[in-house]
């Protein structure tokens, strides 16, 4: 080839790169494992030092939930056409934009709103992208956040709005909600939105959407809510009570933990165009082909996006989750609305009864243990005067992961625990077998 | 075939999945819980129900219908073709050891995965040559987001935060105008001279106290090295601003230079792109940050630090980092092949790699401007890096087929190329990047198809123009895709719309009297 | 698109693995014997010379252009069609302790694996009512030879060898008559009277002191039940024969009836097919006999077996047995699936599957014999079990549209069914059974689509003779692959019949003068 | 669907069935595992009980090889299209009677033989089959089987050819090969085929086929040779010294192990009618279809088969092992002749440095250790006056699967131990330091 070019050597190909820029040496990196089989044992070796959550018994939440996948969802994600599509457009890709587009409508149906965004990075961005459009829709700058939300998050959405809101966080214990009264002093004509969560962080799911709807637009504010879709074939979706905008994460449907590694982020508006153009992401509609009753997809109102506009568009799109958005979309197909109602009821049951077994030890309290929880919940290990550390240290070591450490933000020492639907009775019974032993 | 829509699929009472049921004692904890709940769901979600073989089959024919990377010659996505993705690193982002862990387990059980990633920050280190790297970022956007982010903090750290200027360059990937929007800068953007990048000058010209950073990708997006890159680094150093450096896509520079050398004080790449994670239909991808030691207290938190006993921990002690960007440790699945493929190449691999990939580019570069009506414009004479941007202007003039129609004829020899991103600096543009992947013989098969497609459009432009002929659909239309009367993104809306079902009345927020309405922006569409 | 041969891909230098290479001590061990290899290797083998990515996309391909039973309404492989095999069970094969397990290991780290095929052993008595079972055999036709096999052995130890002769029926697989001819005996078929099976009459006329066996498929592949089975059966007891029954498909009758109720001394099961495991184009399978207690010494060997600490060991102490049929423990994976399968159906969930089966199958045939000139020989007025050997005889008749003709034409609609085993019995056959696996609307679409060839075949014939139409190929001939001269089973075989190359001269066997050469039977097609 | 076939319950349905044939209970079988999460729980904790060969050093081979199995092997066999398909025919399942074509070519490239059949069920069959083929070829009864060959397969070949021919069996311990001249006293004028194995049960390579096929064809007999594809890149291939039937399985060709359930047969012939006719399996043949350059796939003599012809095909053909031959097509595409012949080389040095490398230890004999080994080789626990049973018990206690007892068979404490292109140089260290160990 480099005789096809009349060039001798590769070098040429790089003279417009001062040579004051080269790199004059190998780069220091460790030898190649060349054939397939010596990187196979690297990497298991490497990898062999992590206890999975297949060894031990795993009760860690807390953003990253271990529900079951069901394998279809991973043999389709797995598929060699979609796991490496890159950008083809409708013709090539008909199948990628049928596969989001579904994906979107079978969270529409979940969420009760009729435009769901191809997924976002992850939850955090969707929360952080619903509260600047709150701010571009209203025209306003002031945000409350109500009742409990992840650190982590909040870190990302502090981050994220400050150029242009300011934000009140309306924190809560576990015990009680934070009253509306008090939420009603710190919302305004200068809000843009209030934002609560369901579950919130402490797993809690008594938010009174209704009234905080109501709290919201009688001054012009919006209502945003960051939901679980996993919960909502149990719970009646935020738009019903008011919400304007809905956001969250799809980690839970069918993504797997991977280590954290696995998220989506969904937003979900109302059909109106006030909202729909302040969306960033992409957006695929469905639209009539040449031929009568076929169908095709495209994107809608492209101009939106910073792929059109650059600095225009609103806030940015790039390469985000769209694998996840049609993994998550074959986990709604499988279910089917009872599969959705029947793992919220067992999920509901089983946190319930963990709650309950746990606090019958009298080892622990379960701070909120009268209000509905949904897969979390905060347990205080005051009774014990055990700090949350030594507590999780003594439970791995029966490999068990008891939860994660929530003392620093808290202030008590306590752990937010999670169970879902793989964890079953005789799982919980170990837990809590295990807490009497560590604690006794 | 013509795959239905999965709602027009099954019956009431068809399920794919049974998840586990209670047993007694966790439903009699739960059910008066259930039942008293105020916000307790009564009408089912309009789900569809499937069996699980027709949910499986759906899909796989909808895998079918799709174009994976993995199925055809896919240099057209100049700016970012995937390169092979080998199938042996999928392995190990299946195998329980990744997709069986939780983040906030105890790190001493998550020993080998923060060593992995321990590891790929290192390399990534001295790739760019820069001090510390972050692999938080879910993408490639997201890390130049989290770049910038560093760039305001950085600032306002010390007491600067009157700069609120960002300098970028037309060919720069639009998200770091857009990124850089969103974190509140101003943007000003040079244009490209004649070889493709702007001049010293206009760079001079655009600099001042307010400037907070230059946000530059390099080569440029069509393919052109800056050389006067390190006068630029320098320029704005001067002053008082910081210089990032976009290298998303550093496949054709791999161990040939280096952020470090040219002067940078941040960089970041795509993991899916320069590293070989796949694309996944848009996602997840990751990106890496790379900064100087200066910088390194912004990176994003928690970081991961080895004690003295070889151990691995976290440190969230971090008071001027920006915080976190994204859940965790950000995309793990991809962190583990990046890790696996540069493990598989070594220092010499590396170099080969961008070797390879820029001969194949010239090598295009030469065989695709023999197509009668094919240009590559600027830097005309030189030699490019790893992609260029092509403009059929000439062969649109003759035969009226425009560089949108052009690509639609070439899907139906199952092949795929993008035009450019908005707005086109390049008239009827097509961006290939062949990468170190592909033989002479596919990049061949390649050009023989452009070929035959040129040829078509001058012997029968109205074949190309009523393309698709082999698609899974005929040509659809864009109309209905700008009108809020006609757009339907979901099936609940097109029922609505379209079916003539009633929305529910639900209690929502009202405009304000009086607060204006958005001025849209002159519609666009995708090719 | 045509796929092109994978002779036609790559170019030399390239690969797509690289094995692991030698440490210098291992060399330095090796390069000795190497060189003084007697048969040493030296014209390297003319295999293909391709990248990674190109070896995975010709393979991508060829597979888009199979059509598994994941991508279709599958219910046209009579006799055989395979249900839905839940992607869940494909996991357990591929996790390490099925994949990466070695047979020989010590059996203590080997329990999980015993301990499942002992489950699974247990499983398959309970299901016939019969008291062993073997899990060795390698596939159903497999299990049919291990069954003769076994009724060799054991007419052997009680002195009875001059029982030379099986008795089968017509519509009962080709493999009873089949592995028993090739196990050296004679072969009397039965043939079927006006309900399908053969009379009680037919019967005793072929039994005598000379019957080893009754070999016989029930339901027979026509979907019938012989009513008089255990007539049949207590005929060739009194005969001194013994009874084996062909369960390949007992996916109609399980829970309903068994083999130990009817009297048989031995079963078998094709656990792809009547237990889920899928076909993979041809295997692998798995086949599990099951036996009387009589006759569980002639069982292949090993035998696993329980101890009293509960522990699982390996028993080759079976100086009756017939020895191997099968590597080791048999299709190890395929006995992972199977066990999977009845674990989560359990008893209940295997009755519903025979219910649904059978209802499924009677409600297509309602169906099926609605479109004009189909129809359902043999039976008239009874309701069949599991499937439904149809005719088109009346078709085509009345359009010259064949069966294969058909069926071909089907592909196009992206179904397919089989004719029948030859010879047929049945004239223009069609077999079709549904299982238990499609909804009604899928058994609609398969119907609708037949229907719709049917009035092809009348209004436009020449659209269904010159199918397929939609398939990634034209009609190809077969005259080619019946002549010694023409026929080309391997490329390398092509080159020397078709591209002029000369085949080496190397040393072999010559026909001794005067060996009669085989007389060829009439030909055969496959469709 | 009952109403409308007028039927009152699915009873009615089984109508032929007699009463006293009925099952009149439920089966006893286990309660049901309805959910796919509680399969999956149930599954790996059955599982669990095996130890992998990832946790332990495996040195155990006999007929089953812990090759490395590429993974675009696993991605291709994986494909829920090849994975599912039924019998289509040439149309609908084009892309695999082309893969099947393929499979078969290269291994004719390998093997340079024009005949190779669709896979037979595995290294057993394809055994037996080729002597009974013999037994056709020649129209007569004597098999003669050379060396050391292992005892199950033995076991399979005497009863497969039992209704029709004599096996004599001339075995050899590993030290020294069967002296030609004893082989010429049992092969005659009523001899059928010669059948030798390359590489023997004890891995040994150095057969002298062209003497073998000399004594055969001199008195009309046929040599039928045993070959494991994977020696082919080093080893020449039988057929040029004279093989006029060669035979074996695919196992080490990426199919993996899967505690030996992972087998597939081949048979090559020579393209003379008096073979292929013979021969019992589908052949796919190359076949022009109507349009110019474009080929399709067809069976070729069809009327071989029992499908087609009941008991008067040749044996039987029936759903035997298609999927692992399209996988043995990828493994060879994949490493091409290059490839083949470096793995080959890299087993000959691994293999000879273990035996070396135990001998030195002067703890155990290497019988044979001056032959050419491919892969396997016998060690003899004499010196150390250890039984073989003692001393993988305590190998295995260290997590190393040290070999296969062959005791039994051969009558001294020896075990076959295997080593192969996953076994590096530190692997072998590590075997033989725990050698040393356990023996000392």
């Amino acid at each position: 080839m480099l005789a096809e070019l009349g060039v001798n050597s590769v070098d040429e190909f790089f003279a417009d790169i001062p040579e004051a820029l080269r790199l004059t040496r190998p780069l220091d990196l460790p030898a190649p494992l060349t054939s397939e089989a010596e990187l196979v044992r690297h990497m298991e070796s490497l990898l062999s030092a992590n206890v999975t959550t297949r060894q031990a018994l795993n009760f860690c939440g807390a953003g990253c939930y271990q529900h079951h996948v069901p394998v279809v969802c991973s043999e389709v994600n797995g598929r060699a056409e979609f796991l490496t599509a890159y950008a083809g457009e409708t013709y090539e890709d008909h199948g990628k934009f049928q596969a989001l587009f579904e994906y979107a409508s079978m969270m529409a149906e979940l969420l009760e709103m009729d435009v769901v965004t191809i997924p976002t990075y992850d939850g955090f961005q969707a929360a952080a992208t619903a509260l600047r459009m709150a701010t571009r829709i209203t025209h306003r700058s002031g945000l409350v956040v109500v009742g409990p939300v992840g650190q982590d998050k909040l870190s990302k959405v502090y981050d994220y709005v400050a150029p242009v809101a300011t934000v009140e966080h309306l924190s809560a214990d576990p015990v009680v909600p934070v009253p509306l009264a008090e939420i009603a002093r710190h919302v305004g004509e200068d809000t843009a939105a209030v934002y609560v969560e369901l579950p919130d962080a402490h797993g809690c799911v008594d938010a009174d959407l209704g009234a905080l709807a109501a709290l919201a637009h009688n001054v012009g504010a919006l209502l945003v809510v960051g939901v679980d879709p996993i919960a909502l074939g149990v719970l009646d979706p935020p738009s019903a009570a008011g919400a304007d905008i809905v956001c969250g994460d799809i980690q839970s449907l069918g993504l797997g933990m991977q280590a954290g590694g696995a998220h989506g982020g969904f937003l979900a508006v109302h059909d109106d165009p006030r909202f729909v153009l302040e969306l960033p992401s992409r957006l695929f509609g469905l639209t009539p082909t040449g031929k009568p009753g076929e169908i095709g997809f495209r994107d809608v109102a492209y101009e939106r996006t910073s792929l059109a506009a650059r600095e225009n568009g609103n806030e940015w799109v790039g390469t985000a989750a769209a694998l996840w958005g049609i993994t998550a979309g074959v986990y709604l197909a499988l279910h089917g609305p009872q599969g959705m109602a029947e793992l919220g009821d067992t999920i509901i049951d089983r946190t319930h009864y963990a709650m309950q077994t746990l606090a019958g030890t009298g080892l622990v309290e379960v701070p909120g243990i009268d209000r509905p929880h949904f897969r979390e919940f905060v347990v205080d290990l005051a009774p014990s005067g055990r700090t949350a550390a030594d507590f999780l240290k003594a439970m791995a070591q029966r490999r068990i992961f008891a939860g994660v450490d929530i003392s620093a933000e808290s202030g008590s020492q306590q752990v937010l625990l999670c169970t879902t639907e793989v964890h079953n009775q005789r799982d919980i019974d170990t837990l809590v077998a295990a807490v009497k032993e560590v604690l006794a | 075939w013509n795959e239905q829509l999965i709602f027009d699929l099954g019956s009431p009472g068809e399920r794919g999945v049974v998840p586990p049921a209670s047993e007694p004692a966790a439903a009699a904890a739960g059910e008066p819980v259930r039942r008293s709940l105020r916000n307790r769901r009564n009408a089912a979600p309009r789900l569809p129900q499937i069996s699980q073989p027709q949910v499986l089959r759906h899909y796989l024919r909808l895998s079918q219908e799709t174009l994976g990377a993995d199925l055809n010659i896919d240099i057209g996505q100049g700016t970012c073709t995937m390169k092979y993705s080998p199938k042996v690193n999928d392995t190990f982002v299946r195998s329980p050891e990744v997709s069986a862990v939780h983040p906030l387990q105890p790190v001493d059980t998550l020993q080998g995965l923060l060593e992995l990633i321990h590891r790929l920050e290192r390399m990534i280190a001295e790739i760019s040559g820069l001090h510390s790297v972050t692999l938080q970022p879910g993408a490639g956007s997201a890390a130049i987001y989290a770049n910038v982010s560093m760039v305001r903090k950085y600032h306002a750290v010390r007491g600067e935060s009157h700069r609120d200027e960002v300098i970028t360059t037309g060919f720069s990937h639009p998200s770091n105008a857009a990124t850089a929007k969103t974190a509140g800068y101003k943007i000003i953007t040079l244009q490209g001279g004649p070889d493709g990048y702007p001049t010293v000058e206009a760079l001079r010209a655009a600099v001042s106290n307010r400037t907070a950073a230059l946000m530059i990708t390099n080569p440029e997006d069509i393919g052109v090295f800056n050389p006067h890159i390190a006068e630029f680094v320098r320029i704005v150093h001067e002053a008082g601003g910081l210089c990032v450096y976009d290298q998303a896509n550093a496949n054709g520079i791999l161990g040939i230079t280096r952020a470090a050398e040219v002067g940078f004080d941040i960089c970041h790449f795509n993991l899916h792109k320069t590293f070989s994670t796949p694309h996944a239909c848009g996602g997840p991808a990751a990106g890496a940050c790379a900064v100087t030691e200066e910088l390194a207290p912004y990176l994003p938190s928690p970081v991961i630090v080895r004690a003295d006993d070889g151990r691995f921990d976290l440190d969230h002690d971090r008071p001027l980092s920006i915080g976190k960007v994204r859940p965790f440790y950000g995309v793990t699945a991809n962190l583990v092949r990046a890790y696996a493929w540069i493990s598989s190449l070594g220092a010499e691999g590396l170099r080969q790699v961008a070797e390879t990939a820029v001969l194949n580019n010239n090598y295009l570069l030469k065989k695709i401007t023999e197509i009668d009506g094919v240009t590559a414009p600027y830097a005309e004479g030189h030699h490019r890096i790893e992609q260029v941007r092509y403009s059929l202007a000439d062969l649109h003039e003759e035969t009226g087929v425009s560089s949108g129609d052009f690509g639609v004829r070439l899907g139906d020899f199952g092949l795929h190329y993008w035009t450019s991103h908005h707005p086109y600096s390049v008239p009827e543009p097509a961006t290939i990047e062949p990468t170190e992947s592909y033989s002479r013989a596919e990049l061949d098969e390649y050009v023989a198809a452009m070929r035959t497609v040129a040829e078509e459009a001058r012997t029968d432009p109205e074949k190309v123009l009523s393309a698709p002929h082999r698609g899974p659909i005929h040509r659809s239309g864009q109309d209905a895709m700008d009108d809020p009367e006609t757009w339907a993104v979901t099936y609940r809306a097109y029922r609505h719309k379209y079916l003539g079902e009633q929305p529910p009345e639900v209690p929502r927020w009202i405009p304000p009297a009086g607060l204006p309405a958005k001025q849209r922006p002159p519609r666009a569409a995708h090719r």
